[in-house]
């Protein structure tokens, strides 16, 4: 019995998770039933693609007790940078798009990667710098021109209508994917559970022989790509980026994956309950807008939500405790 | 696959410096298939440092290690596990947020195919876990395992890496009596399938049934390597301290006056029940009992770090607030914890604030504080403790261990407090200043303050105290006047409970 | 024997401070004038008021993301109470109210809940702003009274002198006298060093933090009022994005994102270093654009300079010791 | 006396849109006529701290004409008024700041009338009847304020079975501006046409429509730029856009100001000043009394349609 409810745990999270976001998707489609249609889910999916892509890279990061503010910054870089690309050479499809995405976010991983795994710097400072020089990057390289929809691959803004069964876009096919395979990886790879003995307590990690390095460098690496591609993504969405596309988004990034059980403490978390995490967000964002709630609120129910989800954590983990607690007394006893 | 008796691992005049301090200056180690060599010295002698080299924490600076023949490398702790060597850290240092199975093969998971097989884990973990003869879950999380389960579970880990040598640094300082006896068996196995164990142990009955050979260290040097049959405990005793053990405890007799603390009864069920004693002026009270029978949890409840249930703590006739350590500082108690580096200091802050910290009252002006003052007020314990440093302002980081513990010892002291309860004050310090902090706590009972010491070093604790109480798991087994008080006794008191409970 | 030269980096961006002045000068005409000087007070202003108390913030290993979004909900609320009828004194007191609130709700949920001060205040961060939002609306309120509003950006006489300027500084010395002087900046200090530890001196950690969060809030609150008097303004996005600036301006300054270490002086320095080169910049007339890139690499350099240092001296060291 | 030498700054409201782009060509292109030096200081953020700076930058290096589209109407008076001592010329253009701040504001276009294009143009796309729903920036943004204002009258008077049932902010960015399409389209099952009198939100209005099943249903119209909205333009979701020439509206703006300072010309309302020879179309402009203080006006809007679209680059 007992084992049967610890095998269930890992799982649990997870599972309310969503069941929350049923519950969300539920009273909003009361209030609204226009939001269950096929173009709302849709609508759902599309939304959420870019925000997920980017909680599920950086679910490993916060797993090991870090953070990467630098994602938005380098959405916004690849995003331009294959406007510009593609603007140049019109012969290019989406292929090029998909493979020069991840490896220019890439670029950016390793500078992160190298800084906090290779100097053993902080990596919200770090990547707090890099924030900020990556959009300058953005800014100066750019010199504020701007691409629309006729300069982009045609077969790329073709591939971002594409939907299958009616609801699900190609780009959250792949967001699904990419959290397959990751929550794969983080389970039965030894790399996987090595991001979690880290962020679980790095002082041991070393002591274990742990590749602290090449795993903190790695997983730095990985969410510089994954955001490359969600600048991919961006284009797919949007058909129009400048130089400050995506300004400012790194905290609903880290705000998905914390709402999906992502801890901060590091430790725990999955990259399937970040794109939950993601999903609700956004269908919250959504339902709001659907329901008509006045835009002003927005941000002040974003904020709440926020601090609701991690009171939630906050008091499972407190229940834990006093379950353990009370096993000692009884064992003392 | 190794010989019994073959020569295992060597290492020759090995060094070690940490900054200015010299924790090993040449110390030798032979070690050979099939045996169980104990490894023993004085807190500080520098047996962690000889492990920790081993397994890859630490590099020497000196010396030279071989194993099998072959130069051993150090520096990567992944490096000595592949060199076939397992460590049992003296802190457990397991991965709260993994499985029990997990923790114990972290970075080694078996594999089926690309995945990890969980099954295999966990039926290995279980079967480890049974073959140590404990109940645990494999699929349960290491959070808020005991410390003694904490270090099954590193034993298990060891024990998995199915490493040629094993490295246990007081493996049993935690453990109960059942445990220990099925650890021993485990090692008596492990000696049987050709691996070396070593063993580092304060307990010395432990260490002369089990080992075959033992290595006595001091002050970082190998004093002497002997079979067990070639020597026993007297002279282990003394190459141990090298000294008349006598010197150490200073003890003087003092005027024993009015009862100034009295614990009435005070229960917190996780930790300790029905706790009940009284301190006089100038006495020394000692709390003595294994690791993790709850006496350091008494000195926190009572300075107020935490709460308990019930019961109710005097000072001088009156109540004291509990819970609130600002209170208990007002009616001059003071508590030097047991963690120094943890609880004790602010590492990174110099010498200078940390004496300062508890004295601001008598340092400030009606504001600000008085620099001069507290200049004066470092030199002043300074020179009453001759605590060495260079600049006031070094970091306590810089200190040696037992300079780390009189800065402790004189911030608490230049608080002049009535009642003064130290918790494990001699530990992780060399021989000489032992002595010297025995002297310090000595004069303290002189000058009419209450002393509670908390110290799991049984000559400590027989050397210092006016009586001696017993605690074992959370209880109150025994109580001993200094007269009556033998080793024996409070050894049987605490580990079976019995006379009293 | 030991010759001990402990690199601070809060020393060092102090002749950073000032090589980067001399540097200025030479290269533009009017770098020191007195009114390029007052405009960099002036410019800086907010982000000084706010770093007076996310330094004790996170000196006692504490952040708080939200005092930007603290800012314009008490800009917010100064305008809409003012618009409202209240008479100025009254808006400005509500105003700073308003941030101590805000601070101390961010202290209430890290201490007594517990939750981690990063993810609350990233929450409040929006939450706080979508207040504002909601209270103001479409609303902008602009009209204050002339006395008011010339003290956010006039200078005193016909000095160079912001008339702001007194308070940052009254506000510095206080605040660099409570810090480094009092018992209660060495307890912020300490709890930081090691909160374990502060606990077993007989700090209350809990309390103190409150604290500290609370008149985070407050000083936003201030900063909240000089932002809407400098710019005759009250509205809800006041101040966007400016918490990381105030986050950086610390870092730079020499304080520890782990807790336990800063200086006030650091923290100035940092902040005029940051408006320095901003404004040295700005007169070379180089793009907007490179300026940000120079605040990620002069965040980058204050927790890298420092490390790469000390590795470099261990090294030293260690070569010394085998020789 | 001497001609005054033109030292221009230009300070658009952001640096980094194609709108301002578009404009600071026009900048560039009455400077050299005019042997000016000039320069563009776009903020990279959209707020008037980030203009203050420029705006102190700028008077210090001794630049003595400043060419303003502002963020904020009166947070930027304070440092206008300064810069204005010390003998600086200052022209707004596109958003205008309080009248103490600026000698003139050259207005893209009444905002009467451009609130009835927006009207024609929607009524024109439902069919004259119907319900709509406007797609606006910021809620504080005046300048949308006031055309949406003009806008309802024009709809309550020309085309009064054309119903707004709701206007929903996209704050200038593409993310925020699709969810809110969305979200109107899903509340509002029966709207005929989108409003959107912001570059950013026109085109994220007409991409999200042109992507999902309202394509036909749905008809997007309001300001925005013809490149940007080209493609919708023509792939047959039928969208319309208009603007007025961008280009020409920085030129017009330091011509103006070139009036000003060299010409001595008086800006008192029914003046003629002179608005350059590459002005398009025109070479003089009347001054007339707008909503804060005097203007010009640039002129009347283009409406973009697949027919002329191609026409234009900006
Ligand atoms: N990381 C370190 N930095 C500085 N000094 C250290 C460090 N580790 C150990 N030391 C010092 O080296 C000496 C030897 O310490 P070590 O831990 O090896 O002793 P030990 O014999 O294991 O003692 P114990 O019985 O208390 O565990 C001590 O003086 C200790 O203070
Ligand atoms: N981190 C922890 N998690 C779970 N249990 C713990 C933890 N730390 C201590 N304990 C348990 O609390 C009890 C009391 O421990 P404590 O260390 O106070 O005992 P002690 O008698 O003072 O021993 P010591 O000599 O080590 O100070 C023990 O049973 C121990 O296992
Ligand atoms: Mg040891
Ligand atoms: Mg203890």
């Amino acid at each position: 019995m007992n084992s049967f409810i610890s095998r269930l745990k890992p799982r649990g999270r997870e599972g309310s998770l969503g069941i929350i976001l049923l519950v969300t998707v539920g009273i909003t489609g009361l209030i609204n039933p226009r939001f269950l249609t096929g173009d709302g889910t849709r609508d759902l999916f599309t939304s959420t693609a870019v925000v997920a892509l980017l909680a599920i890279g950086m679910a490993p990061i916060i797993i090991m007790r870090h953070i990467d503010l630098s994602v938005a910054s380098t959405v916004g870089l690849t995003a331009w940078f294959i406007a510009d690309i593609s603007a140049k050479n019109p012969d290019f499809t989406w292929v090029q798009c998909f493979i020069i995405g991840p490896l220019i976010g890439m670029i950016v991983g390793v500078l992160n990667g190298l800084l906090v795994a290779g100097l053993r710097l902080p990596s919200l400072v770090v990547t707090l710098g890099t924030l900020y020089i990556v959009r300058g990057a953005v800014y100066v390289i750019s010199n504020s021109v701007d691409y629309n929809a006729q300069e982009m691959p045609p077969s790329l803004l073709d591939l971002g209508q594409k939907v299958f069964f009616g609801v699900m876009p190609f780009t959250f096919l792949l967001v699904i994917f990419a959290m397959l395979i990751t929550a794969w990886f983080m389970k039965y790879r030894k790399a996987g559970r090595d991001c979690y003995a880290i962020g679980s307590n790095p002082h041991a990690a070393d002591l274990v022989g742990l590749k602290v390095f090449r795993r903190t460098f790695l997983a730095f690496v990985f969410s510089g790509a994954m955001a490359g591609l969600a600048g991919v993504f961006y284009l797919m969405r949007f058909a129009q980026v400048d130089s400050t596309a995506f300004y400012g988004q790194e905290l609903a990034v880290v705000a998905a994956a914390v709402i999906g059980g992502v801890t901060i403490a590091g430790g725990s978390g999955t990259t399937i309950g970040a794109t939950i995490g993601a999903l609700l967000v956004q269908t919250i964002q959504g339902g709001l807008a659907a329901i008509g709630v006045d835009a002003f609120w927005k941000s002040a129910i974003n904020g709440l939500l926020l601090i609701v989800a991690i009171y939630a954590d906050r008091t499972l983990a407190r229940k834990s405790e006093r379950t353990l607690l009370a096993q000692r007394i009884k064992e003392r006893a | 696959m190794a010989q019994q008796g073959d020569l295992l691992l060597q290492m020759k005049g090995v060094q070690k410096r940490f900054g200015g301090a010299i924790a090993l200056s040449g110390t030798d180690l032979s070690i050979r298939a099939g045996e169980i060599h104990a490894l023993l010295g004085e807190n500080g002698a520098g047996k962690s440092t000889m492990l920790k080299i081993l397994a890859g924490v630490h590099v020497n600076d000196g010396g030279t290690i071989s194993m099998a023949g072959r130069s051993f490398q150090t520096g990567s702790p992944q490096a000595s596990i592949e060199q076939g060597i397992a460590v049992i850290y003296q802190e457990p240092s397991l991965f709260l947020d993994l499985t029990l199975a997990e923790n114990v093969f972290i970075g080694r998971q078996p594999m089926k195919g690309a995945a990890i097989d969980w099954t295999l884990v966990q039926n290995e973990a279980a079967r480890l876990f049974d073959e140590l003869g404990v109940p645990l879950d494999p699929k349960r999380l290491a959070r808020g395992l005991s410390i003694a389960d904490q270090q099954v579970v590193e034993i298990a880990k060891a024990l998995s890496m199915n490493a040629n040598i094993i490295l246990m640094d007081e493996p049993t300082a935690a453990l109960s009596a059942s445990e220990v006896e099925r650890l021993m068996t485990v090692m008596q196995s492990l000696k049987a399938a050709n691996k070396a164990v070593i063993f580092v142990s304060h307990r010395l009955d432990e260490v002369f049934m089990i080992s075959d050979f033992i290595t006595v260290m001091r002050d970082g040097a190998t004093v002497s390597e002997n079979s067990v049959e070639q020597t026993d405990m007297q002279k282990v005793i003394k190459e141990m301290v090298g000294r008349e053990l006598t010197e150490l405890f200073p003890k003087t007799e003092h005027d024993i006056g009015d009862v100034v603390l009295e614990v009435k009864d005070i229960t917190n069920p996780a930790y300790f029940r029905n706790i009940s004693f009284k301190v006089r002026k100038g006495e020394i009270v000692a709390l003595a009992g294994l690791v993790g029978s709850g006496r350091s949890e008494v000195a926190r409840a009572i300075f107020g770090i935490d709460k308990y249930d019930s019961g109710s703590v005097e000072v001088n006739g009156e109540l004291l607030q509990k819970g609130s350590p600002i209170v208990s500082m007002e009616r001059k108690i003071a508590l030097v914890p047991e963690d120094r580096r943890q609880q004790g200091l602010f590492m990174i802050a110099g010498v200078d604030r940390n004496i300062a910290m508890e004295s601001f009252d008598r340092l400030k002006g009606k504001i600000f504080l008085n620099f001069k003052k507290e200049r004066t007020l470092t030199e002043t314990w300074r020179d009453k403790l001759s605590i060495k440093f260079e600049s006031a302002s070094d970091p306590v980081d810089s200190l040696s261990g037992g300079n780390q513990q009189k800065t402790v010892l004189a911030k608490w002291l230049a608080t002049n407090p009535d009642i003064l309860i130290v918790d494990e004050p001699t530990r992780g310090i060399d021989v000489g200043t032992k002595a010297e902090v025995h002297k310090l706590i000595d004069a303290a009972a002189g000058e009419g303050k209450a002393v509670l010491m908390i110290s799991s070093e049984l000559p400590e604790v027989l050397g210092m105290a006016d009586r001696i109480i017993v605690m074992r798991e959370g209880h109150q087994v025994a109580e001993l006047s200094r007269k009556d008080a033998t080793q024996e006794k409070v050894i049987a008191a605490a580990t079976t409970g019995s006379k009293g409970a | 024997m030991k010759f001990k030269l402990r690199f601070t980096w809060d020393t060092s961006i102090l002749i950073l401070l000032v090589v980067v002045w001399i540097l200025a000068s030479l290269t533009t005409d009017n770098f020191l004038s007195s009114i390029n000087v007052s405009q960099i007070f002036s410019n800086t202003s907010e982000i000084t008021i706010m770093a007076f108390g996310v330094i004790f913030l996170i000196i006692t290993g504490e952040i708080d993301l939200s005092v930007a979004s603290v800012l314009a909900l008490s800009s917010s609320m100064l305008g809409w109470s003012y618009a409202h009828g209240a008479p100025i004194w009254l808006a400005i007191i509500i105003a700073m109210v308003v941030g101590s609130l805000c601070g101390f709700i961010n202290g209430f949920l890290v201490t007594k809940v517990g939750l981690g001060s990063l993810a609350v205040t990233i929450g409040t961060l929006a939450l706080y702003r979508g207040i504002a939002n909601g209270i103001l609306g479409t609303n902008t309120i602009n009209e204050f009274p002339e006395f008011w509003t010339g003290f956010g950006f006039d200078t005193i006489g016909t000095s160079f002198i912001p008339q702001s300027l007194p308070i940052i500084v009254i506000f510095g010395i206080g605040f660099a006298l409570l810090l480094h002087n009092t018992p209660f900046g060495r307890r912020t200090l300490a709890i930081g060093q090691s909160p374990e530890a502060a606990r077993f001196a007989g700090i209350n950690v809990v309390k103190h933090k409150i604290i500290v969060f609370t008149f985070t809030g407050f000083m936003a609150g201030v900063a909240g009022v000089i932002y809407t008097f400098r710019f005759s303004t009250a509205q809800a996005d006041n101040g966007v994005g400016l918490e990381l600036l105030v986050i950086s301006a610390c870092l730079l300054g020499g304080v520890s994102i782990f807790g336990g270490i800063g200086t006030m002086w650091g923290v100035i320095a940092g902040v005029l270093l940051a408006g320095s080169v901003e404004s040295w910049l700005t007169l070379r007339e180089i793009n907007a654009q490179w300026r940000t890139i120079v605040t990620g690499i002069l965040l980058l350099t204050s927790v890298a300079a420092p490390v790469l240092i000390n590795k470099a001296k261990a090294a030293k060291i260690r070569a010394g010791n085998r020789s | 006396s001497a001609k005054t030498k033109l030292k221009i700054a230009h300070i658009p409201k952001l640096g980094t849109i194609g709108y301002f782009q578009a404009a600071d060509k026009g900048v560039q292109r009455a400077c050299k006529e005019l042997k000016a030096t000039c320069a563009y200081k776009g903020p990279t953020e959209i707020t008037a701290a980030a203009q203050v700076k420029e705006i102190n930058a700028a008077v210090q290096s001794g630049y003595n004409v400043l060419i303003i589209a502002a963020n904020d109407k009166d947070a930027l008076v304070p440092a206008l008024k300064a810069a204005r001592k010390k003998g600086v010329t200052v022209v707004t253009y596109d958003s205008d700041v309080a009248k103490a701040g600026r000698s003139i504001f050259v207005n893209q276009a009444s905002s009467e009338g451009i609130g009835n294009a927006l009207a024609d143009s929607a009524a024109d796309l439902a069919g004259d009847s119907g319900e709509i729903a406007v797609l606006s920036t910021t809620p504080d943004a005046t300048n949308q304020n006031v055309w949406i204002d003009y806008m309802n009258k024009r709809l309550a008077s020309a085309h009064p079975n054309v119903k707004v049932v709701a206007t929903a902010y996209g704050l200038d960015k593409p993310e925020e501006s699709t969810t809110e399409t969305q979200g109107l389209i899903q509340k509002y099952p029966n709207i005929k046409a989108i409003v959107a009198p912001t570059s950013v939100g026109i085109v994220a209005a007409a991409k999200y429509v042109s992507g999902s099943s309202s394509k036909g249903k749905v008809f997007v119209t309001g300001l925005g730029l013809p490149n940007d909205m080209k493609t919708y333009i023509k792939d047959g979701s039928g969208a319309q856009a208009s603007l007025w020439d961008v280009e020409n509206f920085g030129y017009v703006a330091v011509q103006i100001a070139n009036s000003i300072v060299n010409k001595k010309q008086s800006v008192k309302v029914g003046k003629k000043i002179k608005s350059g020879k590459g002005d398009h179309g025109l070479k003089k402009r009347v001054v007339i009394k707008g909503a804060v203080g005097n203007e010009v006006i640039l002129g009347p809007a283009t409406v973009f349609t697949a027919d002329n679209v191609d026409n234009y680059d900006f």
